[in-house]
């Protein structure tokens, strides 16, 4: 039935010289996707966060460091998707309509193979039990339901949001859904516009225009899995962080 | 799995892929199936004792396994391959043929100790069958073997009109903590058992007349020297030595002398269980 | 024909049974379904069903007062979003509504007892708690009375002023260095001015400003926005570390901190001798800036000459400039020299009172004209050991704040009472707290803060029921009123009338306008209010004329004795932190989860102080200061200024929601000495 | 008090000793499976895996101990396909070994999973294109497949011999045991692959990743090569302990140096056909996807030198030891190769899976390291205890080496 529907790449342009690196976005999405809080043991490792805004520097000292932040959530790969590929009973979804690929939590059964096989690590592992103080649970969104321990979960682009704007459209008697309807949640959030979202295979969109833009670039295009994130920037040394020929700079072992 | 099941469905890769898959499955369990079909068969056609005695004779260490005509002399070094069952051996007519005709040793003669009567076939797990009159036959254990026993602890003899099979299991044994299967020497019905006075264990009934796969008393004294000579390997104390080898009368019940600790394992190499 | 039913007739039955059934979807279904069965174990918390509503109101978490569009299930918010055509929310607003939930919620008055620096909680009627400060408010002897107020000019603090202005020596003291507090150092030039002084940064083309955090909110949503699409106005940034706001500006100057006073003579001294004109306006203080010439100045900031000449060209070549000292982030404001050093920049540029300059604000009006009121005093203006009853006001929000500033202030055997809806914050330094309705519980006044020109009132609706057992602020006046025998002016018993008057007043005063609504009435004016219109005022420009006195130049000499200290400790925290005691235990994402934001107590140094005091990563040490000591985390990063120890201030896990242990102390209480505020206080550090 | 449970004509150490010699890994299987049910009812936060180390020190161990038991099917495969009747000596011990590591590796992959309750939706939803479901479908076969011929094992025991119906059916499995010997081979010569695929299909990991043939990568290859060459090796080195701890001689030597030659073959093979993907990966796969394989062997602890152990020390030298007849004549010579081979194949599969994980994919992100927490290792403990203390009772009771009790008669002889 595909045939009947319009088939659209969803995707994001994150405009790194916009971003300060205030993490309404994070935010944003632990709300809008009912991500339970840290329990104490919980560490950068364990954490559960779809999106994740990283730290990187151009490793120069004071007061020429310059800091650049990337967030960084599924890339939502278009060419054999890495994680759907490996996932041994079809948990990981890619929509022929939309592009997107989502976790279907209730097949996961926890390898964790797919986190293995995520070149950005943007998959995360439920290591503890979905677990909010006292009373919090009465704000949960009621449009997402809450993951249980022992599974793997990632971003879905808000897949209710969309579902929403498809409910909008059906009931205006309309396939196409209003791209104003569909705003993922970390992009509603962004108090400095950083972060672009639209339909990558309509050219007019502003997404798919930003895209072209000469400062764009994807994290490990060279992996050739077609990330559907683009991150803009100006610096040239914030472009090359997208490269897989990791530099020696970022040299300092964590120990677990 | 199953298509339109959650819109599931199939591709080639599904079908060559799961086909291998479920194929082996089918292929296990259809071998178990078999296999415990079978075992159900064999089962009921009682082969059980036929396949105890295959097993263990499997278990014998290669020098009990030699070949009577090797222990004879007629052949070089020779293993059985019929589990000690000559009717079913092809070569063993033939030594028979050449081996013309040489009558038995009238008297009964004394091989280190042990008393080999003439007037009986032997079976190399150390039973021995007596023709009656009527067709009847009786069967008891042998000198070395009664020597080795002694005055059993137990003993259970099968019932009358109980049938039993060559090499399967005559009666069974309790001595010193262990158990001993006497192997039968002929196919039969069991008649009567004999009582303490007499020689024999049981009187049979023999299925068929052909005693050939038993040992004639003139072969059964090359079979009895080489008997107690692993009867005397198999001792690690060196008294059996002295006591067997002049040929002197041993003590009648052995079993007191063996070191208890061997005693299970002479019974196990003298009665041919493993 | 036989009818009767053999049992091989059942089997065969059964079995075909059994067998038609494998072909149906039916089996197979329910083999899928049961993933969906493990995906809802009872012990996995169930999204909340019930009628979808949608509700306005204001957020009154900080001063901006954003207007917020609540999605909420059964009457309980599950979403908060910006009004339409608002800027989106921060972490903080967008988290608000879990805060009603907080482990930290207190949910009824209780008696704080300090032990090993944890403190346990004890439940204690309110009445004994009022009953107590009115005794100690009427026998008046264990010294004045006080009330720290984190929210000023809110009719709650009105009725503060009011409750104690019967009282010799009582005071209220806004809370010092919570973001947008003010310019209080123009008082010296002025000091009879009505309303407060404020940078009229919307109509500024260039700013110099010290440390402000223009990017992180500081000056109002527009001032962000401008500085975001970069264009049209040009900032030039003095701050020791590059700083979101630091990182847009056209330039950044790393002062060294401390040094900021020193940084601005130069500036002036660059300026006077660029312009005689402004020479003539620094007589006072010529003689200072020809022996603090911009290059002595960069010399003890550590930075370059040429970027105080450029900062001093860009003053002089836009006429719509000025120069603003921010308060940082738990760092607070500058101590007052320093920050009469830079506002005499405008000062000696004429920029008092002119479009783009420094303005002064009309004071909101007050619920009731003309009453009596106690005086409003700066903390570090109010003598030590001096206070005797002090109460807390920290029922809409509180900032970072060391403790022991304000415990120098108390007298012994002072008595401290705390109003707040959490256990948490300094309402845990005070022996008692009074459990006040949380955000979204009860209406809020959200008076706008003074770093804009545009005075603004808004008010915060509530959505929920306040929790059993806290009290309306107001009422809590009145009834220490009643106890204490003192007469309130005005008809009011709660915060929601005080509202209605103060609206009464605005509305009749006719100044001012509603943004995104209309209002013929009184009543209309507050409904509309209520439904998140903003009332505002538009800033009024004449021009003032102000030179610096004998007395100020004096203060200013000081600065050039400014010493170049081999290590500071200079405090940190995230803007939402600076706003809150406790936060969403969502933050976990930011603080804990990831490497974004570090949490509360960790010393970060530029790899060369790490070297040069043997520190690595991730071991303890052990910070000195004059106000104590206190063992931290050590990061090593290179966006760190050398010689400078960046503390982080909170969250503890406490304000993250994990309530494993109440921990009183602060890494903050260690900075800052008496005067001279928290920014910046030499410091030691060892591995511990 | 067991001596009618023991085979006639074997030595056996008395029952007390053997308790004694039970004893302290029957805590260590109890300790373990306290750790396991921690893992099982708190969940894996018990464990120090992370996001990143999404799987650690279980899979790891779990290749390896696949790797070592792949002795069991290729002595099979050897015995009854190949018909190399020498190795009858082992193949028993070689089975029980082979269901040991089997049976334990899947235990612990249960607890690995985070939902074990659902591990059947592999069976029900299988992605074709995963190798795991290949890995899965395999493991679960193979291993029922190794209970089924280690059953003929048990039912010789002296006393269940005496039990007809199981008399016969063992006498029938025995009958058909080559059919499962060559679907064992079969299932193993694939999983093994598949275990190498695992992580050569990983396109997001150019450390792991390799280019293939049809739809397998390299690794698929090298994997069944490696677990050929050190299953023998295994066997032998098992064996080899066994009798030492036994202090009995199990097998005629011959049957060493046999299992030894061919270790060594298909080791020098192995090893000759590793380099050139080395190579190949080094120069073009790597590249390919745009990394810069030098940055692969920059970060301590893992540097160059472990490339050098893994395919040199630990591969090249045992294939030479093993391939030189005088050499081979020498036990010493043959432990000493023999613990190099497995060494190998444990470095192999370590530097595939933890390596792997510890290299950032980022240019911003950390090397990490990780250390197992204590759940983790003694779980697997559980494990290694589990497997002494069953193949302790199948030694004791059961007749692993069908020419110890004909050596001991020699020795008895002389």
């Amino acid at each position: 039935m595909v045939g009947e529907e319009r088939v659209a790449r969803y995707g994001m342009v994150i405009d790194l010289d916009r971003c300060n690196g205030c993490g309404a976005c994070m935010t944003a999405c632990a709300v809008e996707n009912n991500i339970p809080p840290a329990q104490p043991r919980v560490n950068e490792r364990t954490g559960l966060t779809s999106m994740r805004v990283h730290r990187a520097s151009n490793h120069r000292g004071f007061p020429d460091h310059e800091e650049v932040f990337i967030p960084i959530s599924c890339q939502h790969c278009g060419e054999h998707t890495p994680c759907m590929s490996v996932c041994p009973q079809n948990a990981v979804d890619v929509n022929p309509l939309t592009g997107v690929v989502s976790q279907i939590p209730a097949r996961c059964l926890g390898c964790r193979y797919c986190m293995a096989a995520c070149p950005v690590h943007a998959r995360y592992f439920n290591w503890f039990d979905p677990e909010w103080p006292e009373g919090m649970e009465r704000t949960l969104n009621p449009d997402v339901s809450v993951r249980m321990r022992g599974v793997v979960e990632k971003c879905n682009f808000c897949h209710s949001r969309y579902q929403a704007a498809k409910a909008k459209a059906a009931a205006a008697g309309s396939r196409e859904i209003d791209p104003a309807d569909y705003v993922p949640a970390c992009v509603e959030a962004c108090p400095s516009g950083a972060i672009v979202f639209g339909d990558l295979s309509d050219p007019e969109s502003d997404v798919a225009l930003a895209a072209k833009s000469s400062d764009a670039f994807r994290l490990l295009e060279s992996l050739g899995t077609d990330p559907k994130v683009y991150y803009l920037s100006e610096r040239e040394w914030v472009r090359r962080l997208g490269g897989a020929d990791v530099t020696r700079d970022s040299l300092e072992v964590h120990r677990g | 799995m199953i298509p339109g099941v959650y819109e599931f469905s199939w591709s080639a890769g599904h079908i060559i892929f799961l086909g291998i898959f479920y194929g082996v499955i089918t292929l296990v369990l259809a071998t178990i199936v078999v296999a415990s079909f079978r075992s159900l068969k064999s089962g009921r056609a009682g082969r059980a004792e036929a396949m105890l005695w295959h097993l263990d004779f499997e278990d014998l260490s290669p020098e009990a396994r030699r070949c009577r005509h090797e222990l004879s002399g007629e052949t070089r070094s020779r293993e059985c391959p019929n589990g000690f069952d000559c009717r079913r051996c092809a070569v063993h007519p033939q030594f028979l043929a050449a081996r013309g005709e040489s009558a038995d040793p009238m008297e009964e003669q004394r091989i280190g100790g042990f008393l080999l009567p003439a007037d009986r076939s032997y079976h190399r797990g150390h039973t021995w069958v007596r023709r009656g009159d009527d067709g009847e036959v009786t069967i008891g254990l042998d000198d070395l073997g009664s020597h080795l026993i002694g005055k059993p602890d137990q003993i259970d003899l099968p019932a009358p009109g109980s049938r039993l099979a060559v090499n399967g299991t005559a009666w069974e044994l309790l001595k010193n903590g262990s158990s001993i299967r006497v192997l039968s020497p002929v196919d039969g019905i069991v008649l009567r058992h004999g009582s303490p006075g007499d020689d024999w264990m049981l009187e049979v009934a023999p299925a068929d007349d052909d005693l050939s796969h038993l040992l004639s008393p003139s072969e059964a004294r090359s079979w009895m020297l080489r008997e107690v000579e692993r009867l005397h390997l198999s001792l690690s104390t060196g008294f059996a030595g002295g006591a067997l080898a002049d040929g002197g009368v041993p003590v009648d019940d052995l079993s007191t002398e063996i070191p208890p600790g061997e005693f299970d394992q002479v019974c196990g190499l003298m009665f041919l269980q493993p | 024909m036989k009818t009767n039913v053999t049992r091989r007739d059942m089997l065969t039955l059964g079995g075909g049974v059994a067998v038609g059934s494998m072909l149906t979807p039916a089996p197979w279904l329910l083999l899928d379904d049961l993933a969906i069965w493990t995906q809802n174990w009872k012990w996995i918390p169930v999204p909340p069903k019930g009628v979808r509503t949608s509700q306005k109101t204001v957020c009154s978490l900080c001063p901006a007062g954003c207007a917020v569009e609540a999605g909420c299930v059964g009457g309980i918010p599950v979403a908060l979003r910006a009004a339409a055509d608002g800027a989106p929310l921060c972490s903080l607003g967008m988290t608000g509504h879990h805060l009603a939930w907080h482990p930290a919620r207190l949910t009824a008055p209780v008696r704080v007892a300090a032990s090993g620096g944890e403190a346990r909680l004890t439940a204690v009627p309110r009445e004994a708690i009022v009953r107590e400060v009115a005794d100690a408010m009427r026998s008046q002897g264990r010294g004045t009375i006080a009330v720290l107020d984190f929210r000023p000019g809110r009719g709650v603090s009105w009725a503060w002023r009011n409750l104690l202005a019967g009282f010799e020596g009582a005071a209220v003291i806004p809370a010092p260095g919570s973001p947008g507090s003010g310019l209080r150092a123009m008082r010296g030039f002025a000091p009879d001015t009505q309303g407060e002084w404020v940078p009229d940064l919307d109509h500024a083309t260039a700013i110099l400003s010290f440390g402000a955090p223009l990017a992180d909110g500081w000056g109002g949503a527009r001032t962000r926005a401008r500085l975001m699409d970069g264009t049209g106005l040009r900032l030039i940034q003095v701050e020791p570390a590059r700083s979101s706001t630091a990182a847009l500006a056209t330039r950044w100057i790393p002062a060294r901190p401390g040094s900021e006073g020193a940084v601005a003579l130069g500036v002036a001294s660059a300026l006077a001798s660029a312009d005689p004109q402004i020479a003539s306006r620094c007589e006072e203080i010529l003689p200072l800036l020809e022996r603090l010439t911009p290059e002595r100045a960069a010399e003890i900031a550590g930075i370059p000459a040429e970027s105080i000449f450029e900062a001093a060209q860009m003053l002089l070549d836009h006429p719509r400039s000025l120069a603003v000292p921010g308060e940082s982030f738990a760092g607070g404001r500058f101590d007052p020299t320093t920050e009469l050093a830079i506002l005499s920049l405008n000062v000696i540029l004429g920029r008092i009172g002119a479009e783009g300059g420094i303005v002064t604000r009309a004071p909101l009006a007050d619920p009731v004209d003309g009453a009596h009121l106690a005086p409003m005093r700066e903390l570090d203006e109010t003598p030590d050991a001096s206070i005797g009853v002090l109460i807390v006001d920290a029922s809409a929000g509180e900032e970072p704040l060391p403790w022991p500033s304000v415990a120098r202030k108390l007298a012994p055997r002072a008595l401290a009472v705390a109003l707040s809806p959490f256990a948490a914050g300094s309402s845990l330094h005070a022996g008692r707290v009074i459990s006040v309705p949380a955000y979204l519980e009860a209406i809020h006044e959200v008076p706008r803060a003074c770093d804009v020109a545009m005075a603004a009132l808004s008010i915060s609706r509530p959505l929920l029921a306040a929790r059993v057992g806290s009290a309306d602020p107001a009422s809590v006046v009145r009834e220490i009123a009643a106890s204490a025998g003192v007469e309130l002016e005005g008809d009011w018993s709660s915060t929601e009338e005080l509202i209605a008057l103060r609206t009464a007043q605005i509305h009749r005063s006719g100044v001012g306008r509603l943004e995104g609504g209309e209002a013929g009435s009184p009543d209309e004016l507050r409904d509309a209010m209520l439904e998140g219109a903003r009332w505002t005022t538009e800033p009024v420009y004449h021009q003032i004329r102000m030179s610096i006195s004998t007395e100020m130049a004096h203060r200013l000499a000081t600065i050039e004795g400014t010493r170049r200290e081999d290590l500071v400790v200079v405090p940190r925290t995230s803007p939402d932190a600076a706003w809150s005691a406790v936060l969403s235990p969502l933050f976990t994402k930011l603080h804990q989860e990831s490497g974004l934001r570090r949490e509360g107590g960790v010393a970060v140094v530029n790899p060369a102080t790490a070297r040069e005091k043997r520190l690595r990563p991730g071991q303890k040490a052990v910070i000195r200061t004059a106000q104590g000591r206190v063992v931290a985390r050590v990061e090593v990063d290179h966006a760190v200024m050398p010689d400078v120890i960046e503390l982080t201030v909170g969250p503890t896990p406490l304000a993250l929601g994990q309530s494993r242990n109440r921990v009183i102390s602060n890494s903050l209480d260690v900075c800052g000495s008496s005067g001279t505020g928290w920014r910046c206080t030499p410091a030691a550090i060892e591995e511990a | 008090m067991d001596k009618t449970l023991i085979l006639r004509g074997v030595r056996r150490c008395s029952t007390g000793r053997f308790l004694a010699w039970l004893t302290p890994w029957t805590l260590l299987l109890a300790v373990g499976l306290f750790a396991l049910g921690l893992c099982l009812v708190r969940g894996l936060n018990q464990t120090n895996m992370d996001n990143r180390f999404a799987f650690g020190l279980w899979i790891f161990l779990d290749l390896a101990i696949i790797a070592l038991g792949a002795g069991a099917f290729f002595t099979g495969f050897l015995l009854y396909i190949l018909r190399k009747d020498d190795l009858r000596a082992v193949i028993n011990s070689a089975v029980v070994i082979g269901f040991i590591c089997y049976s334990g590796a899947v235990l612990v992959l249960m607890v690995d999973v985070g939902q074990p309750l659902r591990a059947w939706f592999t069976f029900w939803h299988p992605n074709t294109h995963s190798m795991l479901t290949e890995v899965t479908f395999c493991i679960t076969v193979y291993l029922t497949v190794l209970a089924i011929e280690y059953a003929p094992i048990l039912l010789r025991n002296r006393q269940l011999r005496k039990v007809p119906s199981f008399l016969v059916f063992e006498g029938e499995l025995h009958k058909v045991m080559p059919v499962f010997a060559a679907v064992g081979a079969f299932l193993s010569f694939f999983h093994q692959g598949s275990l190498g695929g695992l992580y050569g299909v990983l396109q997001g990991r150019p450390f792991a990743f390799r280019e293939g043939f049809a739809i397998w990568p390299t690794t698929f290859f090298l994997f069944i090569l490696s677990a050929l060459a050190t299953g023998p090796a295994f066997v032998l080195v098992s064996t080899w302990i066994v009798s030492k701890v036994s202090r009995k001689q199990l097998v005629k030597p011959h049957v060493f140096s046999l299992l030894a030659k061919i270790s060594g073959w298909l080791l020098i093979v192995y090893v000759g056909l590793k380099s050139v993907d080395t190579l190949v990966w080094l120069n073009r796969t790597a590249p390919q996807s745009g990394a810069n394989p030098v940055q692969f062997y920059a970060w301590q602890p893992f540097a160059t030198w472990l490339l050098f152990v893994e395919i040199v020390l630990l591969g090249l030298l045992p294939a030479l030891i093993f391939l030189s007849a005088k050499r081979r004549q020498s036990m010493k010579w043959l432990i000493t190769g023999s613990l190099l081979a497995c060494g190998g194949v444990v470095v192999n599969r370590f530097v595939m899976t933890i390596q792997t994980l510890s290299l950032p994919t980022l240019a911003f992100e950390p090397f990490m390291l990780y250390w197992p927490s204590w759940q983790e290792v003694a779980t697997f403990l559980a494990v290694v205890a589990y497997g002494v203390i069953l193949y302790s009772l199948s030694f004791r009771y059961l007749t692993l080496f069908p020419q110890e009790r004909e050596l001991q008669r020699g020795g008895g002889a002389s």
